[in-house]
């Protein structure tokens, strides 16, 4: 085998996203053979598949690597073994049913393409995922499952539970695929490695680390919510508002199979301790019960699948958590037992439904005449779920059961929960076989007839393929079981897999139990639906109900903490503003001994010492109780401009400080741009009519008082803890021993301003202009809509300034 | 004629400011006061004024003469402990008889600067400047006052 | 010696200045109402403020200083009454009455 | 504001300013002053000129857009800044000329023309800020 | 007492007496009662604090600042007309029995 | 002397701080104004003073003959108070539009863009 | 024509070898910026299209960036003194790979936003100086990116704080009012307290050159330190939006045209982020490390905060800028564990969010100009009606709640790699890290059910809520020719975003090298000039 045919590999997961963005233009350009068109590709994809199959059944693997972040070791890393070729496949395979399938059932809608679209991508993203060796690839793919399946879901996205179902699914996987990225990281991290196939290999290490616990319930918490285990189930019944198609494909062979690939795959590296076969067997027993039961509850013919497929992957969970030989012999059996008939049995639902205008099975009967085809497609899918002899699902009951002879009271529990339900399963699937084709002809919204041949393609391929299945054991069991069971296991697996009746077991026994309690349940169905429903009514909330519980809860969480912290009063925004730097301030000075310098000591002098200027002269205490009593009277005043007024005596305040301390520019600036910030108000003013109160709510006045103090005293206590060192002159006596004679300017501030850092100033200037550019975009529009509006909307308002008496 | 002459005013401003009175700094003066002028020049009338120096020179004496004066009185004023007896407040109205606006402009500078009296405001048709006093005598004689001091030099000098 | 009287001359006008200047403070606070102080801020005043320049020009002994202190002292006397009679003119034409002592009030007349 | 005695000092006011905030312009590189603050003297200038001949006669009179001036200023500091490329020196590295006229040397420098450069900017914005704040009209802005 | 001991002492009390007057004439822009009354007395420090700068001159012997107080007597002058101009173009009633408008 | 200023300029953060939780905006531009000259004071005080030596050469000299003032600070703070300037002067008139569009100066109730009706997030998907 | 000659005895004050002109690659974006604002400044009266102009100068601007960036990469950081002066006297620019990186960035998507704003310019005569606004912008966010000089970077700040006040009130609504009185408040108050800061570590230091600062800071007084520390803190926060300081932000954004608030969700942030980083982790990481608690707590209070909001809000574009919110809150929990993972994730993610966040802004504005809405309560139906925007917004939603393969999961990888190694798989365990992880997690399930919300009020749901019944349709304006371009601009953005998110290698490699480069800035120094040098 070629190096290429590997390195395809990758390709077979890249192909159908490119199909994918292909795919509304091929509908748009080839309608209804859109389908058949599309096809092609999935079933290229299969075919090449199979090309790896002597390999793999050989005991061999097949890997190829497409470097992506070299830096970080980052790899699209495949690897082709049995466990991900028997995925493969029934993805390919089924994949390619499914959009001949679409073809026609949405043949004529106008999104067609898109929808045959997310299908392909959806069906890339799961080869990907199944095909992967990183692990980081393969959280990759599997975020873009529930991505792809997210769109489908909500397919139909008019209808609010549409979108309900669709965002329910993501919001759920996607929280399982969080478990999965720190899963994945963590693996990273203990083992050095990315690839899943150098990961099994420390599984001992693994197992051993503190962390494992951790590492385990991440993964977990990935696979459940994927595989939808009790209580995170409930999403996939309402992931049934996609089109059929959708159902038939993610809820079969792919999405919902991916926790189950992703726990089967990790067996080796995480599995075989007591934590895990506890938690899987109890959440995968629970879950198969609680599907079952469910199943038995609904009417609709699409719910009473998707309920079903919990309870399978609840038997999946179950099984590789069992963990023994034939358990996971089992469980790879079941897997393409399942993927067979349940693909099939939605096709025929989709098939019922596009038909017959209905899917209620109250609603149904006789159909067998009008849809004799799919009548046949939906037997065989049944019968393969009965479990019945000749078929593939009675392998896989057969297997199952033979793992749990050991006789121990675990073992026995396991049973009676696997009869249970598996008997349900049976019923159901009688339910499902029988209630809507044979009987009597019961009058259906639409006049029933057979569905078209891409619609019945897949219900009988696969149906015949569940009987080709059960009749060649041989084959299943060395080309699918030992394959599957052994990449699983990581050890080579024996097939005992054969068609002899042996009536001195006691395994057949239980098999006739099953089916027994099948006609049971299936006798009693009406009855078993009344109570199940009254219980449930009794209870009065689900899992489901639940999610909107948290939702809503979320959402209006939400809505009050941002209407709290976001309510538009900018006063309340300042508030936090300055606490912050209140806290900036004090924090640090608090915690790291900052206020320590108050204290009198020896190096600093106490207090009189500091405080005491004997440097200042008079006229200085002038021009600062100047700056002091500016300050209190812009504090005072009641009107604005008064304030203003005292805004521009603390500002010739401050500028004559600048002067008393050898500042000739500061002052000279200060004094001019405080002028011109009071002339700029006044012009302000001049157009405004305020109210000049100053209008503040004792509580207020005495929180900003607070505020303003403590900012205040911080700022001066920081400044004063900066005062005590000893400042580092580098720079100014470099300016100053240059200024003249290299820069040649006698006022070292204007050559700092010009030369040394005159980039500040360019960037200063820049500043300016800008100003000027922002006042005037202010501005205009303002005036042109005073001079356009025929009358001034809000004389009131908009003022112009009274023009001189004379 | 007049423009030129503010140019070659304003290049010597220049270059008392500067303190170079060498060539090129009185041509600089000369650039910069022609931008000036250059920018204002539509708000300059033509000055007829400003010809008989000697009577400027007077005008200025005696300008500065009663500023200083002006000034010790009002501190004067501002010292007495019985203030409200010392001033005597009143707004009256001056007829005007010099017209041009540079002129009227000229008094009633002159008149706010000297002692008791502020120019207020002048009526719109130029013909009466109103004048608050600080202490009032009687209105005819600080008319008087006006009319003989200030504004007949300031005739003098516009004539 | 003559260095000294400049030296003298100089730091006479600069206190006296900056006595004219304190008394037209006081003036300002002192006295009843806005045309009344008005007297003081503009006469006392621009003494003062003209004073303290003419001080610098005395005491710069540089003639560039000096033109420009001398240049000073006319802008201060040019701008001072322009600025006094815009205050007041707006003061009154806004219904800033003066003071109950004041005797007569020709414009309230001329406006009646 | 309206009155003789303010119009008809007005533009003496005006170009007294105007030719000091040149002055200080030009002195800032030895004396306290420079582009800043003779910019805000020239632009308080306009702020006088406006209020005693109003905001239309001071656009007839500046003939540039101010904002058009701002941008000038910018592009020649940033002009004195980029002379240094040819010296083979890094971003506004100082270059200097004396220029001799007979006796006088006129020290031409590019920090001089960046200074100019920060005084049309200080003036044209400013000035644009004012007669905008002081005008009514549209097509003042 | 020299020539420079007297300068010394006539610059240290004129700066004193400036001193006292910014803060007296603090007081009316306090005060008021009308807004006019700030006005003048904010247009009288600006005179005050020229005074202030050009003693500083002295006293340092610093002349440039003249142009500080040059300058400040420039934009005082423009604060002032502008003040007028607000008092006049808003028509600010005001008494000084009432106190002053906005 | 310094600690006096540093006392000084705590006054001016806390009374700029006291002005900008005022609602009026016109107020609260005061206060950053005064916050704002704190702020200049800070640096000031921060570069250590020294009185009344500017940091010019004089002519004829190539150093200064004594200790100056700290130039450095001065610079920073002259960019400082250009800046601050043309902020303040954006601030002023934005304050003005907004008084004259949204008919307050009270920014409480200034709440076109974040209404205070606003409406509860809907429970729907 | 006469020279002067030096004083011969003086320190050596200039740097005396001949400056390469290919250095000028570091300086000439900003002058560029600069003067090209200004120049169009001068013309804005004139009839040509400033359009034309401001591409020009950004085209010639990215230029000079990619050679800036291909040098850095050759030949590690990159430093210019400006007038030729001696560091630290002189203000430096120096540019590492971060710095030209980001620099780079702003400027593609200033270019793709030029374009893209033609959608709300139809009465446009550029009197409003939109484009000389554009640069000016751009040149505070260059310059504050390369710069090397802390004050220079206060300076920058303002620059880029005065060209967004001119930009957020193009147009001049009363709505745009209201944001720009809180944005204008708030964000000047930020450069105060950073101006204060820097008052204070120059009183500390006695230096505003950042590699100088780095070699002294250990002298000072640790507490004071600290101090300024935390300021700067408070002060990039607030410029970052982050909470609790946050508020302007949901403000302010939605209230401009859509090229502007796209620009501002492109840049501003990611400045106060960047400068964050350099600030705290390069400059002052012992201080850094003092206060490694509190930035911890404001990343996790930031990843928390924002999506919710972006839950509640039913304001497209506010909604949206919580999700820029959010993503500060992932740069911050980067630089609460720098370890080489951390400092890379965030860097990864500040590149990430400039175009992610431009470009989600990009989309809603378009969703606003079709529906003629605001509020997602009245929108709808836009799936059906519009396939472009649809695959636009989906696929930004994906990237910004960081779905892989899309450019927004490559920077949350690195974060939690960091966090993990530092929360639990590490030498000593400490709880940052872990719930940094915790935050990280929960704020993408949040931003994705935000995103989804969105998407299916906007998109799925075909008509207003409550109205009609579930198949109702409602008007939508097509695009004019503008409004093509406008829907050019942002899928050429949005079809990098997506090239970068599936090829991520290059960058991943480059913020390694950059952030290897700020855990250890000795390269830097040395660029700068100051290595060796004993004090
Ligand atoms: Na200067
Ligand atoms: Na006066």
């Amino acid at each position: 085998m070629g190096s290429s045919f590997e390195a395809g590999i990758g390709l077979a997961a890249v192909a159908p996203f490119v199909a994918a963005i292909l795919a509304p233009y091929i509908q748009r350009f080839a309608g209804a053979f859109a389908g058949w068109i599309l096809a092609i590709i999935p079933a290229s994809i299969f075919i090449y598949l199979l090309g790896f199959a002597d390999t793999i059944i050989h005991g061999e693997t097949v890997s190829s690597v497409i470097e992506w972040i070299p830096a970080y070791g980052i790899n699209l890393s495949f690897l082709v073994d049995g466990l991900s070729l028997i995925f493969a496949l029934t993805i390919s395979g089924v994949g390619t049913l499914i959009i001949l399938y679409a073809g026609g059932y949405l043949a004529g809608h106008h999104h067609q393409g898109r929808f045959l679209g997310y299908m392909l991508a959806f069906m890339g993203a799961m080869l990907g995922l199944v095909l992967a060796d990183s692990l980081l690839a393969l959280f990759l793919f599997w975020e873009l499952t529930s991505v792809t399946s997210f769109l489908l879901i909500g397919f139909d996205h008019s209808r609010q539970a549409a979108r309900r179902g669709a965002i329910q699914a993501l919001v759920i996987t996607n929280i399982g695929g969080m478990f999965l990225l720190a899963g994945a990281i963590l693996v990273y991290q203990l083992a050095g490695t990315w690839e899943m196939s150098a990961v099994r290999e420390m599984g001992e290490v693994l197992r051993g680390n503190e962390l494992y616990l951790l590492v385990l319930i991440c993964f977990l918490g990935a696979a459940f919510t994927k595989s939808a285990q009790f209580p995170l189930h409930f999403w996939l019944p309402n992931a049934m508002e996609a089109p059929t198609p959708v159902s038939a494909f993610l809820h079969s062979a792919t999405m919902v199979q991916a926790g189950v690939y992703l726990l089967a795959r990790l067996t080796p590296s995480l599995g075989g301790t007591d934590v895990w076969t506890s938690t899987l067997v109890i959440f995968g027993g629970i879950t198969l019960i609680w599907g079952s039961l469910g199943a038995l509850k609904q009417t609709d013919l699409k719910q009473i699948l998707a309920q079903t497929t919990i309870a399978s992957l609840g038997l999946l969970v179950l099984l590789i958590g069992l963990g023994s030989d034939y358990a996971i012999s089992a469980m790879v059996v079941y897997f393409v037992a399942h993927a067979f008939y349940k693909a099939g049995l939605f096709m025929v639902a989709g098939a019922i439904d596009h038909e017959a205008g209905t899917r209620e099975i109250t609603a149904l009967g006789g159909l067998a005449e009008k849809m004799p085809v799919t009548f046949i497609g939906a037997a065989l899918a049944s019968l393969s779920m009965i479990g019945l002899p000749l078929t593939i699902g009675y392998f896989a009951k057969e297997e199952m059961y033979l793992g749990l002879m050991s006789g121990e009271w675990t073992a026995i529990l396991v049973m009676i929960v696997l009869v249970a339900g598996n008997a349900m399963l049976a019923g159901v699937a009688l339910l499902v076989m029988i209630r809507p084709f044979l009987g009597e002809a019961v009058g259906t919204p639409k006049k029933p007839h057979e569905a078209p041949i891409a619609m019945l393609a897949g219900p009988i391929l696969l149906g015949a393929g569940g009987i080709i299945a059960g009749i060649l054991p041989d084959w299943l069991g060395h080309d699918v079981l030992v394959p599957g069971a052994s990449a699983i296991l990581g050890r080579a697996v024996k097939s005992h897999l054969t068609l002899a009746l042996d009536f001195t077991s006691l395994l057949l026994w239980l098999s006739a139990l099953t089916w027994l309690l099948g006609v049971l349940v299936y006798r009693q169905a009406d009855t078993i639906r009344t109570v199940l429903r009254r219980f449930d009514k009794a209870l009065g909330w689900t899992a489901d109900t639940v999610f909107d519980i948290v939702m809503f809860s979320l959402i209006r969480f939400s809505g009050a903490v941002t209407r709290f912290l976001h309510h538009g009063q900018l006063e309340f925004y300042l508030v936090i503003v300055f606490a912050a730097l209140a806290a900036a301030l004090f924090g640090p000075m608090l915690v790291w001994g900052g206020l320590d310098w108050l204290e009198p000591t020896a190096e600093l002098g106490d207090w009189s010492q500091r405080l005491i200027m004997p440097a200042l002269a008079p006229y200085e205490w002038g021009v600062l109780a100047l700056a002091v009593f500016g300050l209190i009277a812009v504090l005072i005043a009641q009107s604005r401009l008064v304030a203003i007024l005292s805004l521009g005596v603390q500002g010739t305040a401050v500028a004559l400080i600048f002067l008393l301390f050898g500042a000739p520019d500061l002052a000279f600036t200060q004094l001019m741009v405080e002028i011109l910030s009071v002339v700029i108000l006044t012009f302000v003013m001049t157009r405004l009519r305020l109210d000049q109160r100053d209008h503040r709510p004792f509580e207020d006045w005495a929180r900003d008082g607070t505020l303003a103090i403590v900012c205040g005293l911080g700022v001066s206590l920081l400044l004063m803890l900066v005062l005590n060192g000893t400042l580092d002159t580098r720079l100014s006596d470099f300016f100053t021993a240059t200024s003249v004679p290299i820069a040649h300017g006698h006022n070292i501030v204007n050559v700092i301003l010009v030369d040394y850092r005159g980039f500040d100033t360019l960037g200063e200037i820049a500043v300016v202009m800008g100003a000027g550019m922002a006042v005037l975009a202010l501005l205009r529009r303002q005036q042109r809509r005073v001079s356009t509006s025929p009358e001034p909307a809000k004389p009131k308002r908009v003022r112009k300034p009274r023009k001189a008496a004379s | 004629m007049s423009t030129v002459f503010l140019v070659v005013v304003l290049a010597l401003v220049w270059a008392g400011i500067s303190g170079s009175f060498s060539g090129v700094n009185l041509l600089l003066g000369g650039l910069v006061g022609g931008v000036a002028v250059l920018v204002l020049r539509e708000a300059f009338s033509s000055p007829k004024a400003l010809r008989r120096i000697r009577r400027v020179i007077s005008l200025a004496a005696l300008f500065l003469y009663e500023l200083v004066v002006s000034a010790v009185r009002v501190a004067i004023v501002v010292l007495r402990p019985d203030l409200s007896n010392a001033v005597r407040p009143a707004i009256i109205a001056v007829p005007l008889t010099v017209k041009s606006d540079a002129e009227i402009t000229l008094l009633a500078n002159m008149i706010t600067l000297t002692p008791g009296t502020l120019s207020v405001d002048v009526a719109a048709d130029k013909s009466v400047l109103y004048v608050h006093a600080l202490s009032m005598t009687t209105k005819d004689a600080m008319i008087a006052d006006i009319a003989n001091g200030f504004e007949k030099k300031i005739h003098e000098v516009f004539e | 010696m003559l260095e000294g009287v400049e030296l003298y001359l100089g730091g006479t006008l600069l206190v006296l200045g900056a006595a004219f200047t304190l008394l037209a403070a006081i003036g300002v606070v002192r006295l009843p109402d806005l045309y009344t102080r008005m007297h003081a801020a503009s006469k006392a005043g621009a003494v003062g403020g003209g004073l303290i320049l003419l001080a610098v020009a005395v005491l710069s002994q540089d003639a560039a200083v000096s033109v420009r202190a001398i240049i000073g002292v006319m802008f201060v006397l040019l701008t001072t009454p322009v600025a006094a009679h815009l205050l007041a003119r707006a003061s009154y034409l806004t219904g800033y009455r003066p003071c109950n002592d004041t005797v007569i009030d020709d414009i309230a007349q001329s406006n009646e | 504001m309206n009155t003789v005695i303010f119009r008809t000092l007005a533009p003496l006011i005006v170009a007294i300013m105007l030719v000091f905030s040149v002055y200080v312009t030009l002195r800032g590189h030895n004396e306290p002053g420079g582009g800043f603050i003779g910019g805000l003297i020239a632009a308080a200038s306009i702020a006088v000129f406006g209020m005693a001949a109003g905001v239309s006669a001071v656009r007839r009179s500046l003939r540039f857009d101010p904002m058009a001036i701002a941008g000038f200023g910018v592009v020649l500091a940033g002009l004195s800044g980029l002379a240094s490329l040819l010296t083979g020196s890094p971003f506004m590295t100082s270059i200097w000329l004396y220029l001799e006229f007979g006796p006088s040397i006129i020290p031409l420098s590019t920090p001089l023309f960046f200074d100019l450069g920060v005084f049309c900017v200080v003036f044209g914005t400013l000035s644009a800020i004012a007669l905008s704040l002081e005008s009514d009209r549209e097509e003042d802005l | 007492m020299t020539a420079t001991q007297f300068i010394e002492w006539a610059t240290l009390i004129s700066l004193v007496l400036l001193a006292v007057a910014l803060l007296v004439s603090l007081v009316r822009i306090v005060i008021g009662p009308s807004l006019s009354d700030r006005v003048l007395a904010l247009d009288l420090l600006a005179v005050v604090a020229m005074g202030f700068v050009g003693a500083i001159a002295v006293r340092t012997g610093l002349w440039l600042y003249l142009d500080i107080a040059i300058a400040l007597a420039l934009l005082g002058f423009l604060a002032t007309v502008a003040l007028a101009r607000y008092i006049l173009l808003r028509g600010v009633r005001q008494n000084p029995a009432q106190g002053e408008g906005r | 002397m310094e600690y006096i200023l540093a006392a000084l300029v705590g006054l001016f953060i806390a009374i700029g701080t006291y002005l900008l939780l005022s609602r009026s905006v016109i107020r609260m531009l005061i206060g950053l104004t005064i916050f704002s000259n704190g702020v200049l004071l800070l640096i000031f005080t921060a570069g250590r003073l020294t009185q009344e030596v500017a940091p010019i050469v004089p002519q004829g000299l190539d150093v200064p003959e004594g200790a100056i003032a700290n130039p450095l600070p001065q610079a920073l703070i002259l960019t400082a108070i250009v800046i601050g300037f043309s902020m303040f002067a954006f601030l002023l008139v934005l304050a003005f539009r907004a008084y004259q569009s949204l008919d307050a100066d009270n920014t409480d109730t200034m709440r076109l863009a974040e209404p205070d009706n606003a409406p509860n997030p809907p429970l729907s998907y | 024509m006469a020279t002067p000659t030096p004083t011969t005895n003086l320190p050596q004050a200039m740097i005396e070898t001949v400056v390469p002109a290919s250095d000028w690659v570091i300086v000439l974006p900003i002058a560029l910026a600069l003067m090209g604002a200004a120049g169009l400044m001068m013309f804005r009266r004139s009839n040509g299209a400033p359009l034309i102009g401001a591409v020009i100068v950004v085209l010639a601007i990215i230029a000079c960036e990619i050679a800036l960036l291909l040098e850095v990469l050759a030949n590690g950081p990159v430093s210019m003194t400006m007038g030729r002066w001696l560091p630290p006297f002189g203000i430096s620019l120096t540019a590492d790979l971060f710095g030209a990186s980001f620099a780079l960035a702003a400027a593609v998507v200033t270019l793709i936003v030029l374009f893209y704003a033609e959608l709300d310019r139809a009465d446009a005569d550029g009197r409003d100086a939109f484009h000389p606004m554009v640069l000016l912008l751009l040149a505070g966010v260059t310059g504050a990116f390369l710069t090397g000089d802390l004050f220079n970077l206060y300076v920058w700040f303002e620059v880029m704080l005065i060209a967004s006040f001119g930009l957020i009130v193009q147009g001049n609504r009363p709505l745009q009012l209201d944001g720009a009185v809180k944005y204008g408040f708030l964000n000047f108050l930020a450069t105060t307290f950073f101006l204060m800061s820097l008052g204070l570590l120059y009183g500390l230091l006695g230096t505003l050159n950042m590699s100088d600062i780095m070699r002294v800071s250990n002298t000072a007084d640790p507490a004071a330190m600290a101090g300024v520390a935390a300021l700067f803190l408070l002060a990039f926060g607030m410029k970052a939006a982050a909470f609790p300081v946050n508020a302007w932000l949901p403000a302010s954004y939605h209230t401009p045209p859509a090229a502007i608030s796209a620009l501002f969700a492109g840049l501003l942030t990611k400045v106060g982020a960047y400068a964050m980083l350099r600030a705290l982790v390069v400059v002052l990481p012992a201080s850094r490390d003092m206060l490694e608690p509190v930035l911890a707590c404001i990343a996790i209070g930031t990843l928390l905060i924002a999506p919710l909001g972006a839950i509640a809000e039913t304001n497209l574009r506010r909604a949206i800028g919580f999700v820029v919110i959010g993503g500060i809150g992932a740069v911050i929990a980067g630089l609460s564990m720098p370890s080489l993972n951390g400092v890379a994730g965030s860097g990864l993610y500040i590149f990430h969010a400039i175009l992610t966040m431009t470009a989600l802004y990009m989309v809603a504005g378009l969703v606003e100009k079709t529906t003629g809405q605001t509020d997602t309560r009245q929108m709808g139906g836009l799936y059906a009606a519009s396939a472009p925007l649809s695959i636009l917004f989906i696929l930004l939603v994906l990237a910004s709640a960081g779905v892989p393969p899309f450019l927004g999961f490559w920077p949350k990888l690195l974060l939690l790699e960091a966090g993990l190694d530092q929360g639990v798989t590490g030498t000593a365990p400490g709880w940052v890290g872990t719930t940094m992880v915790l935050a990280l997690l929960i704020n993408a399930v949040l931003t994705l059910i935000a995103g989804t919300r969105l998407w299916a009020h906007v998109f799925w749901r075909s008509g207003p809520e409550g109205q009609g019944s579930e198949n109702g349709s409602v008007a939508l304006k097509p695009f004019d020719k503008r409004g093509q371009l406008a829907l050019g601009a942002t899928t050429f953005l949005v079809v990098g975003i997506m090239v970068a998110g599936l090829w991520p290698g290059p960058l991943m490699e480059g913020v390694s090298a950059g952030a290897a480069d700020i855990l250890d800035p000795a390269r830097y120094v040395e660029a700068t000039g100051l290595a060796g040098d004993e004090l």
